[in-house]
């Protein structure tokens, strides 16, 4: 069995070997500044090139009824649908309300779970871009609750 | 340099399921220090993962992921004994990669 | 005829009245089984795994003045053994002639083995250079017992004393606000907020609570060691600062790993 | 068997069970051992000062028999109950009840007197924290009972009316100092150790007792 030593050596040769290869998966990639400072699920899309938004049942956003703490919510978003082109995590009332972009690629499934900050309860949403620029979306209302002693 | 990622990839059919867990702060740009002064934003913007070197995922991240960042995704057609990569840049360019093999 | 108004006034009254509880408590079982959602969700992809990885680095790679490793560190099961320590200590050392914490015990390996100076790490704060450190070896070294049973020692006369200083601490009530560990930590099936409040002085609670840490902070992000936990309990509590390492926090650490005896070791586990 | 004969009997019995090790100290030893080791495993650390460890004769009452699982004789209660009435006095304007929504704030904070804390700034009542109180706040503890409808379960209609001076009285009292009514009550005296201000107290009363209080609807 590998120990976790060996595998950090192992990164950091991959990540040399990567460095030299310039990253090329990042080669085209350009950060889209506006849609992550958009403060709306329309403004999001808009920022994207996307046109028509709407609510659909194939898309499905899991998150939790209460979070103990805002630090820290689980999100996952999915779809069963074909010709997506990203998948978005959305939190309606933060200060900028996209969360995360998924880029879809044949090689993996539209389906990604991260972890987001809430500074306090809101809809949160998952997004699908599809390739014909429609934005379809399913959101959830996530509380907020002070978990602590609040000392 | 950052500390490593941590990656888990389980293949499961044709299909394997990657988790990730980064180590970052992750700061947002909105928080203030012990001092009242407000916290440069630090964060990870760009996340990749390639399968044996094969290109499979991009992502784009804002500030409002959490600290130590978890990310779960799933690539089709990976098998036992394939590398996964997972490559972050974050604002300040800094990145790291870490490799996993399926399991 | 009044008094049949009147009768009904009041058993609509407490029909109403029952209405108004049942639904109180019906709310507050959704509430109280959504934060048990929320926390099972966190639980695949725990960030501790990320300072275990680190603490194992730590462990293994030769470091200070010395420039040796901790391999050869004993914790009180033979030097260099290191899966199920975390579940006997605290516990007495012949070489230093004192009851240890895992973490007071990795200060005197640092400083023996490494050259590292113990007095400085006891001085630096949590979360900062070779404390941070010793909290990672303390994730790597805790999850090495991860399903192990506790099972402190009190075969020694200072171990038994320990326990009894420690019990007393855990009673002692002093403070602006009265507090003592036991005030929040004596009874079963208490909250404080949300948070459920582990009963401290027998199973489950003892080996549930003390079990846990190290754990992760999802709060603020941060990796807290359990002398960081005491720590903690102890501002809140509102009494003076406790030293890192002192007796009076192993003392604890005994009271409530002897309590926990024959609880499941969870650590390193994510916490609110 | 006298006592005589179970000390003799206690130390065989010892000698015999730790062999070479010393026997285990009395009881009254490990009290003092105990405090031994507060007195030096601590330090002062902002407005938490060292003298926070030495316990008033109420507090080392009530641990001494916390940590031997009993409670406090029916004499000492009674002696800690009647001196820590004695400490409690009526607002000096003969109003107990402030602003309740003031008293939701208080009720609300659990900040005050740790050493992270400034010494300057409010301290909360950490009600919250034990209590549940208005029904809207789900995040509440549990170690106190409710007080949701803690006024109107009482039937306390108008606070400054003659019938509801009882519990009018009895709540101000208890809030000030909750040991003038159970000698080891858990609940902090925020009166007595200034941890509330009087105007403070008053704001929580009206929380609890005002009938235009949203818990009382």
């Amino acid at each position: 069995m590998q120990t976790r030593r060996e595998t950090l050596k192992q990164s950091a040769l991959v990540a040399g070997m990567l460095a030299a290869a310039g990253f090329p998966q990042f080669a085209n990639a350009a950060y889209n500044k506006a849609a992550f400072d958009a403060k709306t699920l329309q403004d999001v899309v808009k920022a994207l090139g996307g046109s028509t938004v709407a609510e659909s049942k194939d898309v499905t956003i899991t998150g939790p009824d209460i979070a103990e703490n805002g630090a820290v919510v689980p999100l996952s978003v999915a779809t069963s649908l074909s010709g997506v082109k990203q998948m978005l995590v959305l939190v309606e009332k933060n200060p900028a309300a996209m969360v995360a972009m998924f880029n879809m690629t044949d090689s993996i499934e539209a389906s990604f779970a991260t972890r987001a900050k809430m500074g306090q309860s809101s809809d949160v949403y998952a997004v699908a871009i599809m390739a014909d620029g429609k934005a379809l979306f399913a959101k959830k209302e996530v509380k907020v609750t002070l978990g602590g002693c609040g000392g | 340099m950052a500390d490593p990622m941590r990656i888990r990839a389980q293949a499961s059919g044709d299909k394997a399921t990657v988790r990730v867990l980064m180590s970052h702060e992750m700061e947002s740009g909105q928080r203030k220090d012990a001092a009242g002064k407000l916290v440069p934003a630090w964060f990870i913007q760009e996340v990749s993962a390639t399968l044996n070197g094969k290109p499979v995922m991009s992502a784009e991240w804002g500030p409002s992921v959490s600290k130590n960042p978890f990310l779960q995704f799933t690539v089709k057609g990976a098998k036992a004994g394939d590398k996964l990569a997972v490559t972050w840049k974050d604002t300040k360019g800094e990145s790291r990669t870490d490799e996993a093999t399926v399991s | 005829m009044n008094q049949s108004v009147g009768h009904n006034t009041k058993k609509i009254a407490l029909a109403l009245s029952l209405f108004v509880l049942s639904s109180v408590a019906l709310a507050q079982k959704s509430s109280t089984d959504s934060i048990a959602e929320y926390r099972a969700m966190l639980q695949d992809g725990n960030p501790a795994d990320l300072f275990e990885a680190k603490g194992e680095d730590l462990w293994k790679k030769a470091r200070g003045p010395k420039n040796v490793s901790l391999e050869k560190c004993d914790l009180g099961k033979g030097a260099g053994v290191v899966k199920g320590a975390w579940v006997e200590l605290p516990r007495f050392f012949s070489d230093t002639n004192r009851v240890q914490d895992l973490e007071s015990r990795l200060v005197t390996c640092m400083q023996d083995l490494q050259g590292l100076n113990a007095e400085e790490i006891n001085k630096t704060p949590f979360g900062k250079g070779e404390q941070a450190n010793l909290t990672a070896l303390a994730t790597w070294i805790s999850a090495e017992s991860k399903g192990m049973k506790f099972n402190l020692p009190q075969g020694h006369i200072e171990e038994r004393k320990m326990y009894e200083a420690g019990k007393r601490l855990f009673f002692m009530r002093s403070g602006p606000h009265d507090f003592a560990c036991a005030t929040c930590h004596s009874q079963d099936d208490k909250r404080i907020r949300l948070q459920d409040l582990p009963n401290l002085t027998k199973n489950p609670g003892a080996g549930n609570g003390f079990g846990a840490w190290p754990a992760y902070r999802v709060s603020n992000g941060q990796m807290w060691s359990a002398q960081l936990r005491l720590n903690d309990c102890y501002r809140q509590q509102r009494f003076p600062y406790p030293l890192f390492g002192s007796d009076a926090t192993i003392a604890l650490g005994v009271f409530m790993g002897v309590n926990g005896k024959g609880g499941e070791a969870t650590a390193p586990a994510i916490k609110r | 068997m006298n006592r005589k004969h179970t000390l003799a009997l206690t130390a065989i019995a010892a000698v015999f069970l730790t062999a070479c090790a010393a026997p285990m100290p009395t009881s009254a030893d490990l009290d003092k051992l105990a405090k031994d080791m507060a007195s030096r495993s601590f330090r002062a650390q902002g407005q938490a000062k060292l003298d926070r460890l030495e316990q008033d004769e109420d507090n080392r009452l009530c641990s001494d028999a916390d940590s031997k699982g009993v409670s406090v004789t029916e004499a000492d209660a009674k002696a800690i109950e009647a001196r820590n009435l004695a400490s409690i006095k009526a607002p000096a304007d003969g109003k107990y009840l402030g602003d309740f929504k003031a008293g939701e704030k208080v009720a609300q904070s659990g900040a005050g007197k740790t050493w992270t804390d400034k010494e300057d700034a409010p301290n909360g009542g950490n009600c919250y924290n034990c209590h549940q109180i208005s029904q809207t706040e789900l995040s509440y503890g549990t170690i106190g009972p409710s007080l949701y409808n803690y006024g109107k379960m009482r039937g306390v209609t108008d606070p400054t009316s003659a019938t509801a001076k009882p519990i009018v009285e009895y709540t101000w009292g208890k809030i000030q100092n909750s040991r003038a009514y159970n000698a080891c009550s858990s609940m902090p005296r925020f009166g007595h150790k200034a941890i509330l201000t009087e105007t403070q107290i008053k704001d929580v009363m009206a929380l609890l007792l005002d009938p235009a209080s949203p818990i009382n609807k």
